[in-house]
């Protein structure tokens, strides 16, 4: 570590410091590549904690093992890449059902299919959001450091947590793989937030009875709050029913209590945005490119700006759009044929051009693509 | 001292598969409107054969109601 | 609450009468589990029972402890994240022979390899009941079911062979029938520490019977007490166990538990 | 210094990335802002394997590297697939094994770096940190101390091999100095 | 069979019917309401035609063995809901990377996780979609009829064999479980298209070499041809490979091979649009209630119309855009929280308002609910 | 081209060399399947080859037959496909120990069960060598790996009993030491018209070997050879196969195959 | 006719469902279009068991019913949950063992249906079929042909029940007749 | 009649990885700069075990070139 307490760190080794700093004890996972260095970090470091890392037979019981363990009392997380984290969508909707927090990383490759697999991309945006089965809450977070992993896989947790839904945590294999200054923090620096507890009597507890937050509190197994969890659609108490009015209401509540609190955690960067009339749009591994293109713009004499997301999903809609209100022309610039363009789209066309610059090849895509594609020199 | 327990019924529950009257040996059962009867109760000896088969905990030897 | 004792303790009386159908075997095989815990002793709040999706599945949602109905064929999986990560909890698994042995048998094999501490409970009917009578890996070669209408030409599995060969440490069968042997396996099951394997056979009147005319249910009770004969019975004269389904207790053999041998590096980093 | 931007690259197995790794580690502990990538690849075994690193005293943003300052080539391959990466007055270092295309704007250093750590060394593994000492030397002054390069190299290597390993930078500086 | 030919048919089974005519004489599946009945109609009838009918372990099998029949030369299928949709997407993947034509039948019911196995649900829209990782063509139909189901099932099985791709065949409970009339269509009537073979000499074929139209010639597995497929970016042989240039044109062809050719397979159904000012969107089973709540609203003096797209992917952008031209507000009516109505916005909403009805409550979304959200009596 | 016969007849060999690393056994066991396919003299358009992901899985990509590689854990599941669809191709699956029976148990186990005419071949070196050296359910009780840096403590899997225990017909085990015998035993498992299993343990160096300080390649070749038995050595001398690997042919016992049986159906209806 | 919407309601296991789809059946042979279907609940096991039918000249869109013209409840449960969606002057079908609220504005049909079944036929599996002929008869004449529902009970029902369940048919007709 | 056939290579393919140098029962092959060296092609004996042995196929016994 260096005077300013900084040290050389990988991305991936990050997020393992990140999840250990939010508390994780309980890691579950399936080795795929980029991905991997998450679970043997995790493998090393849990059990001096009195953690504990198991690897799974595959990501199906990855995930099923995560949400077993974050309900009998742990934060819980798994670390995947593409093909994981396709067979891992049916428990992920389990998990969002059954509000039962917990953190998937995935450390997107080239797709589809095997694909690239040591190659980065940004082909998981929208499955991030829509991979599981009918309709569901989703959030999901874009880091573009390696000190930002960190601090970030902190919040994943705390956002899982807080709202008690599994949580997507987006890296791509340029940030997964990429080493580079990172400061630890102290645990007392560090924002952690712990799953609400129920405080009533067990006789009294009614396991999915909101609060006025939208959230019922959590009880683990074991500590004498016995209650039911299934996957079905159920009531307040947890049983299976079929009336329709709870129905609508149990899935609209899981929705809401992500999307009408998203206030909370729009987490974002802007760069030289004020008197921007091109704003590009990037995030993850890409944004780093991007705002080197800014700058380059802006050499140019071209009033070029970086709108960052950081929370991907929800879609940060009100911020799109006031940039959209200001910008002349949108670039979206990604590592896939055009995903989160589409909810840019959705959002800023009436107000200004949304233009795609899309990259599939293996590589990142460099800021000269980006402005020559916005119609700068070199 | 006479066995003070007696043969209790939760009626709702009792589906009237039959499989009580199947296994109780002195026929004190009998399936009615689809429902477990109690037909003869003066013959049971209460060997909780029912209760041990019952797949709906809807017959059972018991204190006296 | 209208109902015996245990019932009362351990059921969740409320949500009676369950939804099997009349004289399904399942109903039996859940109160056979709940002698067991109830035989044993155990802390209510200290007993998860977990499940997948089916109906057998379904049994955790009328019993009174930590219970969990997770996604078809993934109960194992559940199960296992739940018990490392509390080990001080009892964990009881309960699932179909589809559940267990089609979509979910590699949840099985891995959970006998590991030897988790975990006691899993197949509700065996030889069919897959909840999506009306499709036939499942333990449907008998040549039977009929929605999916077979010109007879199964699928090998069964002997689930039993298949846990132990897996490395389940604890193994044995029962029936809906042999309610009291049930019982028994069970509390033996719960007291090895390691995975513990019991296939109880149940019964579906409703689509395995009614399509290979197996007649009521009181019917398919007596097939099972005809055809069974206690592995004890076939040890002594191996003839007896001729065209028979062998119950009994087929293994036991306690070796080192994955939670444990997890603690011991715990142990020596932080100690 | 404003940017230094810097490609190792050998085959497979001959530990260029833990150089950069080294390299960029230093960098860090310089004070200095320090990006470490590399390129894997399904066929990486055997074939050409790369490590960049970026020194600089600004954020780094790109963190891949545009033209080389300077570039290590340990393999005829891997001089052949980056060698037009360099920036023209940029800095090559290769081994002896590799043959030169003629056509170098660019400072060239050919040096005998596997032969050294096979006879020097008894083993190939230290090509890597002789051929850190050689871009240590050539990099420039005053960017990295030498105390922080060595304790970087003590801090990544097997502890059974700090001993050669620091001998091998130091040989890497002595070859670079010819 | 009446007089006119029709008969009293259930939407599942016309589906298989539909397969059937189509040639589909594979089918690997694993059972799930409400999809069950087009495995076991399927197990049924497929012998006496010389065809098979498997029961795998599980969906992520039953989709691969699709996709090896379809590589040893058959037209297959598998019909799936849900959770098993959710499953199968890994190897959806597969088959979309690798070209291996087949159909997917996903019955919707009510999702998330388990949800409400026996419930009508339009929850899978954007699934059918971005389910699986990475970038890839997807084409999804949507029929609301049991005359439909049949027709768009032979229509689904042809485009999977002219583009080599996986189809996905979008159906929901409402339409799975009715039964209504059908006209059992004489094979000659029907446009039957088969995948296109190699013609030159085994020794010739490079196996993903596209023709102009963009698709390569697809030999059968045992037929003389021997080539590799891999589920890893692949070169015109079939074999892997990491060159960028390369990679980033297979993963465009795939993708613009469907894309471009949309007029090729748009098909949707117009209702009173032309001088609609109110528009209702809708597909499935919910567009029924839509045209009779047109009917209703037309009453009421309300000049209102429905587009009902039935290729649900690829979107139906020129034909949503031109609707949008004309008219004053667009409602999309779904099944779920609002998920095509997306696109429809992102297309739509410079030129018209456009608004949500959604219902998540297990059942259908009736007339007087949809005549009611736009504002007639009623 | 400049290799020798066999190579020349049944390799790509402009795909050569392939991505294994030196020593690899995997590569010798890939010839031993080319032998025996050339030793049965089989068509090689009628023969095809099907593996998951993996470094054992990136065979086929050398071998000039209908190849496929499909998804991690999932061969088995496609070839079932392809027998099925078209019964007269000879559909052989190679996959890693990984592949096999982590991800890929349940299809390993199911085409066991269902005694589809696939010969499966997997290349058991221990370690998940393609991403780079994490455990298998095949390493060693204790041994090292990048995810278990304190000993493994999980039990491993006897893959040659897990699937005959789940109805494999043909069952073998070789090694990439004994190639000859390996060689034999896949002959065999192609001929056994059902589903056979033949494990070959092959050799890491890279991974497996480095961790746990096997030595060179050579050393672990030597290692096989000195601490594996045959079966038939054992049977007539059980003290010979006391804490050493058994090789040999383990069962082989044809029964009833899937797609023969599948056929009876046809022909009755079509009939 | 333009529109005809029957409603079926029972427990589980009584065959209401396949009551509707030999309805459905008949209209469809008749020429007529005819849509039917039903409700599943995962609870459905012995709970209310609910079957619809529309019989209409027109397209029929929306395939559920809004309210019923004819009614049918075999069961009390089947009854309390339904009754309300009956139009006020549809035609309710009740087995005897129903109780019913008394306020009902609509014609009311008490019929020995189970009673019958039991007593003539000795099984309560025609129950189903005995509420069809209830139904045919009351639904009006003409929409049908008898000789079509005829033919539509023989080809849905199994081959050995077709006698009687024709026998039952015309009872449920004999009944409804009063 | 001598045996016709001789030891042959394709040292592309090697990768020096030992194998076929330490089967080999009479010191014929050496390993140099990471490839596999017919160091001592007298002393082959034409047993074939380098080519067994051989993960590449890179060494075999062949017709003479
Ligand atoms: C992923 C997935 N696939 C399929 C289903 C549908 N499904 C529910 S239960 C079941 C099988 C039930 O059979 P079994 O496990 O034997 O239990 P039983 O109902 O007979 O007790 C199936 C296939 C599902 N819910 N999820
Ligand atoms: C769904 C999925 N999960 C994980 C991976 C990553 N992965 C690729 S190969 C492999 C394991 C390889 O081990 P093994 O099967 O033993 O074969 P080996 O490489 O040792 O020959 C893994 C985990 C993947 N490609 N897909
Ligand atoms: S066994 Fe139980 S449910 Fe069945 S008839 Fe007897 S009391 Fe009723
Ligand atoms: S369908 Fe079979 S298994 Fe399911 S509840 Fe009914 S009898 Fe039991
Ligand atoms: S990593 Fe291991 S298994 Fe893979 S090629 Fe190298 S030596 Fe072989
Ligand atoms: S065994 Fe083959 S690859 Fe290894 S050194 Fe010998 S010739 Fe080379």
């Amino acid at each position: 570590m260096n005077k300013e307490g900084y040290k050389l760190v990988q991305g991936n080794e990050a997020c393992v410091e990140g999840a250990l700093a939010a508390g994780m004890r309980f890691f579950a996972g399936y080795p795929i590549t980029p991905s991997t260095e998450i679970a043997e970090i995790s493998a090393e470091k849990l059990p001096a904690l009195g953690g504990r890392f198991i690897q799974m037979e595959d990501e199906l019981a990855s995930m099923a093992a995560i949400i077993g363990g974050s309900l009998a009392g742990k934060k819980t997380m798994t670390a995947t890449s593409g093909p994981g984290f396709s067979l891992m969508q049916e428990n992920i909707g389990y998990a969002a059902i059954t509000e039962i927090p917990c953190v998937v990383v995935n450390v997107q490759r080239g797709g589809p299919s095997t694909g690239l697999p040591t190659s980065p991309a940004q082909g998981e945006v929208m499955q991030a959001k829509w991979g599981t089965h009918g309709d569901h809450p989703a959030i999901a977070l874009t880091p573009n450091s390696v000190q930002e992993t960190f601090e970030y896989t902190v919040k994943a947790f705390n956002l899982a947590e807080k709202y008690r839904t599994p949580v997507i945590f987006l890296m791509d294999e340029t940030v997964g793989h990429m080493r580079e200054k990172m400061a630890f923090k102290d645990a007392s620096e560090i924002e952690i937030i712990d799953r609400k507890k129920p405080t009533c009597k067990p006789e009294d507890y009614v396991a999915y009875r909101p609060d006025e937050d939208m959230i019922p509190p959590m009880a683990p197994f074991g500590e004498g709050y016995r209650y039911h969890v299934s996957g079905l659609t159920h009531d307040e108490t947890g049983f299976p029913t079929n009336n329709n009015e709870i129905s609508e209401k149990l899935v609209r509540r899981l929705v809401d209590k992500v999307d009408k609190n998203i206030d909370d955690f729009s987490y974002y960067e802007e760069y030289k945005l004020e008197d921007a009339e091109i704003v590009i749009i990037a995030y993850g591994g890409v944004s780093r490119s991007a705002k080197s293109a800014v700058d380059d713009l802006r050499k140019q004499n071209i009033k070029a700006g970086l709108f960052r997301p950081i929370t991907i999903w929800p879609f940060l809609e009100k911020q799109v759009n006031k940039v959209s209100l200001n910008a002349k022309e949108i670039y979206v610039a990604e590592m896939n044929l055009g995903q989160y363009v589409l909810e840019v789209e959705r959002i800023a066309c009436k107000n200004c051009t949304v233009k795609s610059i899309n990259k599939v090849n293996g590589e990142l895509i460099t800021p000269e693509e980006i402005v020559k594609a916005i119609g700068g020199n070199k | 001292m006479a066995d003070e327990r007696i043969l209790l019924q939760n009626i709702p529950w009792c589906k009237g598969c039959g499989v009580c009257v199947g296994f109780c040996p002195t026929k004190v059962l009998e399936i009615k409107d689809n429902k477990c009867f109690i037909a003869n109760r003066d013959k049971c000896i209460l060997c909780g054969q029912c209760e041990l088969r019952c797949p709906d905990n809807a017959i059972w030897i018991g204190g006296k109601k | 609450m209208n109902c015996n004792e245990t019932t009362k303790k351990y059921y969740r009386a409320n949500k009676l009468p369950h939804i099997w159908c009349p004289g399904c075997g399942h109903g039996t095989l859940t109160n056979t589990i709940v002698r067991a815990v109830d035989k044993l002793g155990l802390n209510k709040d200290e007993v998860v029972i977990v499940s997948g999706i089916g109906c057998s599945s379904r049994a955790p949602g009328y019993l009174d402890f930590n219970t969990l109905h997770t996604t078809h064929g993934r109960a194992l999986a559940f199960a296992t994240g739940i018990k490392f990560a509390n080990p001080k909890l009892h964990v009881i698994v309960i699932m179909g022979d589809g559940d267990s042995s089609a979509i979910g048998g590699n949840h099985l094999i891995h959970a006998s390899r590991r030897n988790i501490d975990i006691t899993a409970v197949v509700f065996n009917n030889n069919i897959y009941g909840m999506t009306g009578g499709q036939f499942s890996p333990t449907t008998p070669f040549g039977d009929l079911a929605t999916t077979t209408p010109y007879g199964n030409i699928d090998k069964s599995f002997n689930l039993c062979s298949l846990a132990q060969g897996a490395g389940a440490t604890y193994v044995g069968r029962g029936t809906a029938y042999h309610a009291p042997l049930m019982q028994k396996l069970i509390e033996n099951g719960i007291q090895n520490k390691g995975f513990s394997f019991i296939e109880g056979l149940s019964l579906c009147p409703t689509y395995y019977g009614r399509r290979n005319k197996k007649g009521s249910a009181f019917k398919m009770h007596t097939f099972l007490k005809e055809n069974c004969v206690d592995k004890k019975v076939v040890d002594k004269d191996p003839e007896k166990g001729k065209n028979k389904i062998i119950i009994g207790e087929f293994y036991n053999n306690p070796q080192p538990e994955y939670t444990e041998s997890y603690q011991v590096i715990i142990d020596k980093l932080q100690g | 210094m404003k940017k230094l931007e810097i490609r190792l690259s050998g085959s497979g197995g001959q530990g260029v990335i833990l150089a950069a790794i080294i390299l960029a580690n230093a960098g860090v502990e310089q004070g200095l802002n320090a990006i470490q990538t590399q390129s894997y690849g399904p066929e990486a075994r055997g074939g050409a394997s790369k490590a960049e690193v970026i020194l600089s005293n600004d954020e780094i943003n790109y963190p891949k590297i545009t033209r080389a300052n300077i570039l290590l080539s340990l393999t005829q391959k891997a001089y052949d697939k980056y060698n037009s990466s360099l920036e023209t007055n940029g800095i090559l270092i290769v081994d002896e094994s590799v043959k030169l295309s003629g056509d170098e704007t660019f400072k060239v250093y050919t040096l005998p770096i596997l032969r050294t750590a096979q006879e020097k060394f008894e083993t190939q593994l230290v090509a890597n940190i002789i051929s850190l000492g050689a871009i240590y030397e050539l990099m420039g002054e005053g960017i990295i101390d030498k105390d922080i390069m060595i304790r970087s190299i003590t801090e990544r290597v097997p502890a059974h091999t700090v001993q050669k390993n620091t001998d091998a930078f130091e040989e890497g500086i002595k070859l670079a100095r010819g």
